[in-house]
């Protein structure tokens, strides 16, 4: 027998239940890969001005500092009040280096739980937008805590009592992205990736040469349709043909319908029931034989 | 996440091997010595890997340790083929060098009378990697805990997340802390045994949340690897970084034990438990 | 605690005075545009202190805001005197000059339509010291705010505990927090804001508690004396050390808000609250 | 009116109430203040090794370092089994500098801080035991968040969920000793000190000279018998004549009664009652005029 996700589910089922995201695409994963990592390719920062307005900033872990690579704040949506926290690429080589390209230290994952939790304090839902090569790897990192600050955003994220949806806009790196990413939904673009670890990494170990890293791309099943189809993300947003890069405004507007219809899904849930929801999604995740 | 995987592959002692060969020293040692010393190198205290069952027979309580879950064991569900060959002849592969099916052993028993769940991880198994099947043993036995009102004693030994089930095994990390934080709320002490090596994303999710982190000398203890932080910062590490004795200085550690007095360390810090 | 007691005093334009020099950059500024900048200097943006009755003009909506607990004054219980005379003396000289009772002014009021509890510390009476007096009123706002479920808005400007109440100012520490633990309790927010200057024991008790610690740009926050650390390491501190700026670096500063955007500020956060 | 810790409290009913406890003592509050410096005086480790039997040490704030200047653990005292933190002075020169003279960092104060959760957990009382010149005003310890960690705890221990003794062993150093001291009982040795700052400290401000300590130390009130008069502590642990220091083992015995009585005293309090008792006991300290 093999459970899917906690479920026995029929091929047919599942084929069926993809039917109506599914594109048929001639891209490959590694094709994804490159769209995800497109140097114009809008970032949070992006959509934090085409999306949200009134955008609060909110700094600091309150022990070590202020890691500029994941921000976050109070934010509109609509007319929806919300906290919003995510990585924070940079859009050229200055704000990058500031940013460290998008990977937190654990400050910065710190942050981002005292965040959430200021966020039940103000009854405010959580959006996460997800877009990291992964977790800084450096010596201070490590030091500092990085696997703990990150396996204590995990599980103190299944304790939140706000409605948390995470949205992975374009590289989805490993803990480095599950460290804010366990929403009560997952959402993610058409051509992001999420994955357990980088196609180049995989492919230099079990390939033993980087250069395989388009083989470890499909093999790794990153994509999000890939994804939708493991019943790991729960919506996939499109994007343009060529991808996000080439129409911002089109794409905030995709994001922003889908951020809300998920929104309003999940404000009729008592915190009970939301809790004992995302408790069972997490729980349903993953796929073993038995006996 | 898994960089280790491959770094560390411990060899055991055959049947019919007469000595050993320290790894921390480069000392030969009788394997009766070696056995009799719990694996660990009476030369220079280097704590060697054990399978999961010698763990279970040095910690807990003669024929109290009982068995749960054992009928879960990995699929390849997304036909994962590298170079070397598929993940599903991997899995069978590392069943019949193992004996085991998952690359952890869940179940309850005593230890000096104390009552717990737990679970063990078996370096051998695909390198303790974290897969479906390890994630969903690991939760199981946490709801045990939970609807039992035992604690739960984790001993992590792996080189972190299972690439070949990609994000799946991603997943497993939020499920299995899914169950700490369930632990937490109702107030169970959770006990995270770091041996070595823990790495990736199993230090990166349950390992690291132990109510009470505890470690065996030497353990090597990390989130990224070695070999990428050099590449990183352009330098050399210092000898004992993501070393157990490093982890308590930077305060992530909260004891190293050693392994012959593993069992009656645990046994103490249980009676402790005021409920 | 109270270093910074005698360090900083503001010195306020006189009725007849007709300009007024910045203590931040020594520009000359006419007094009726120094007003008019809500006692900011206009040249280098030196953010001067002001008395808790001009704050409450500045950020409350007219009228609306309701002194509370106004008849709680200090006491000499300890008959504390030093070389410059009796702290009964001093209470007294304080009274006459700053026209309020204790170091903070307590109430209620709106900012732009929100409903809050505040309280207010002016540095003019006895530098802001925290007090019994001082505790007593933090506290009663703080359970009127818990009763009534509004959040509670405390500005600060202290150099400390005061010392010539002994332990019992020391005590004012755990005193407020406890009012803070209960609004953290029932999920009432608690805004600190930390003005020019706010040092020692309220920097080590309410002020840093906030859920939102927000300041006004250059403003000194510490907890232990420049000097005394300057002692105690041996070297000059940098320039920015323990300014608001070097706070929020460090990540214990949510935001540094001009005074003039201040109000703005306050009610934008304020509608985030949503119980 | 002049209210007393929240009270009208007459002098007579006040002097009643100390009676039972001073001694007429003809030693000033300076002597005592070389009292509980003196280079003999028991430390924390003493009555660890004389009191406690079982301790496990327990390392680490989970976030930065494991500060030496406190230290804590499981403990059984008697058959009582509990969880024990206190500042950590040092017997000789080696161990003082290694634990930084009992001068805890903001690391050492997170830490207390855990171990305190830690105990909530295996529902435990907890005994803090307060020794230490203050909290270290250095630097690092400045930019990790000295004010916050010990406003942190200072707040959060008004809500720990078990019993919280807390015991003045020496110097009661401003915020570096309340940064374990909010307890539901606070004991005192009769030659320990509890001030908001060193006597040198405000002789320094208030006198223009540290020489003037010893008149800063009067005026203070930083003695047992002072604080009791206030309401500030609720028991003096009588020392023998010259001081702590004179029988280890004597001082040991007394410490041991007290706090196994305060323990009983404490363990038939439901949660709710303790936590309402607590607040009520700070919400009382202070001497201010209404009106
Ligand atoms: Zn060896
Ligand atoms: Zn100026």
């Amino acid at each position: 027998m093999v459970i899917v996700n906690g479920v026995k589910v029929s091929e047919k089922e599942k084929r069926q239940r993809l039917t109506q995201e599914k594109k048929s695409r001639n891209i490959s994963a590694w094709d994804v890969v490159k769209i995800s990592r497109h140097p114009k390719r809008p970032i949070f920062q992006d959509y934090l001005e085409r999306i949200f307005t009134n955008f609060v900033e909110l700094h600091g872990d309150r022990a070590f500092g202020d890691d500029r690579a994941i921000i976050g704040g109070f934010a509109q949506i609509g007319n929806q009040k919300v906290m919003v926290i995510g990585h924070n690429k940079g859009k050229n080589t200055t704000e990058q280096i500031e940013r460290n390209f998008g990977m937190a230290k654990p400050e910065g994952y710190r942050k981002a739980l005292r965040l959430m939790k200021l966020a039940q304090r103000f009854n405010l839902p959580v959006i996460t937008v997800i877009d990291t090569p992964g977790a800084f790897p450096g010596l201070e990192a490590e030091e500092r805590g990085q696997a703990e600050s990150i396996a204590r955003n995990i599980t103190e994220m299944a304790n939140i009592e706000v409605p948390i949806i995470s949205l992975v806009i374009g590289e989805g790196g490993s803990g480095g992205a599950l460290g804010i990413g366990v929403g009560d939904r997952i959402l993610m673009l058409s051509n992001a990736i999420y994955s357990v670890i980088s196609p180049e990494g995989c492919a230099s170990i079990l390939w033993r040469d980087a250069k395989f890293a388009p083989d470890a791309a499909k093999a790794l099943n990153i994509t999000a349709e890939a994804l939708y189809k493991l019943d790991i993300i729960d919506e996939i947003i499109e994007e343009p043909t060529e991808g996000a890069h080439a129409d911002y405004q089109q794409i905030a507007a995709n994001v922003k319908r889908s951020l809300l219809r998920n929104l309003r899904n999940l404000s009729n849930i008592s915190v009970y029931e939301l809790l004992e929801q995302r408790f069972e999604k997490y729980a349903a995740m993953g796929k073993f034989a038995v006996d | 996440m898994s960089w280790y995987t491959k770094a560390i592959e411990e060899k055991k002692p055959q049947k019919k091997t007469l000595w050993i060969k320290c790894r921390g020293c480069g000392a030969h040692i009788w394997a009766s010595e070696w056995k009799q010393n719990l694996s660990v190198c009476p030369e220079c205290n280097y704590h060697c890997s054990m399978t999961a069952q010698e763990r279970i027979n040095l910690l807990f309580d003669k024929d109290s340790f009982h068995e749960l879950f054992e009928n879960i064991s990995p699929v390849d569900s997304l036909n994962f083929n590298d170079l070397k060959g598929s993940y599903k002849d991997k899995i069978e592969a590392n069943k019949k060098k193992s004996g085991i099916l998952e690359s952890v052993v869940t179940g309850h028993g005593k230890i000096k009378g104390f009552s717990v769940v737990t679970a063990i991880m078996d370096f051998r198994f695909l390198g303790g990697s974290l897969g479906s099947g390890t994630g969903e043993k690991i939760l199981q036995a946490a709801n045990f805990a939970y609807d039992y009102g035992l604690p739960y004693i984790i001993f992590s030994a792996s080189g972190g997340a299972r690439m070949q089930e990609g994000v799946l095994s991603l997943m497993q990390m939020a499920k299995t802390c899914a169950g700490v934080a369930r632990l937490n709320k109702k107030n169970i002490p959770f006990i995270s045994v770091l041996l070595n090596p823990t790495t990736g994303g199993v230090t990166a999710s349950y390992a690291m949340m132990g109510d009470l982190n505890i470690s065996e000398p030497g353990a090597v203890i990390g989130f990224a690897g070695r070999r990428v932080i050099e590449q990183t910062i352009g330098e050399k590490l210092p000898d004992d970084f993501q070393t157990a004795e490093y982890l308590l200085e930077h305060g992530f550690i909260d004891a190293i034990v050693q392994r012959k007095e593993m069992r009656d360390y645990l046994a103490n810090v249980l009676s402790y438990y005021n409920r």
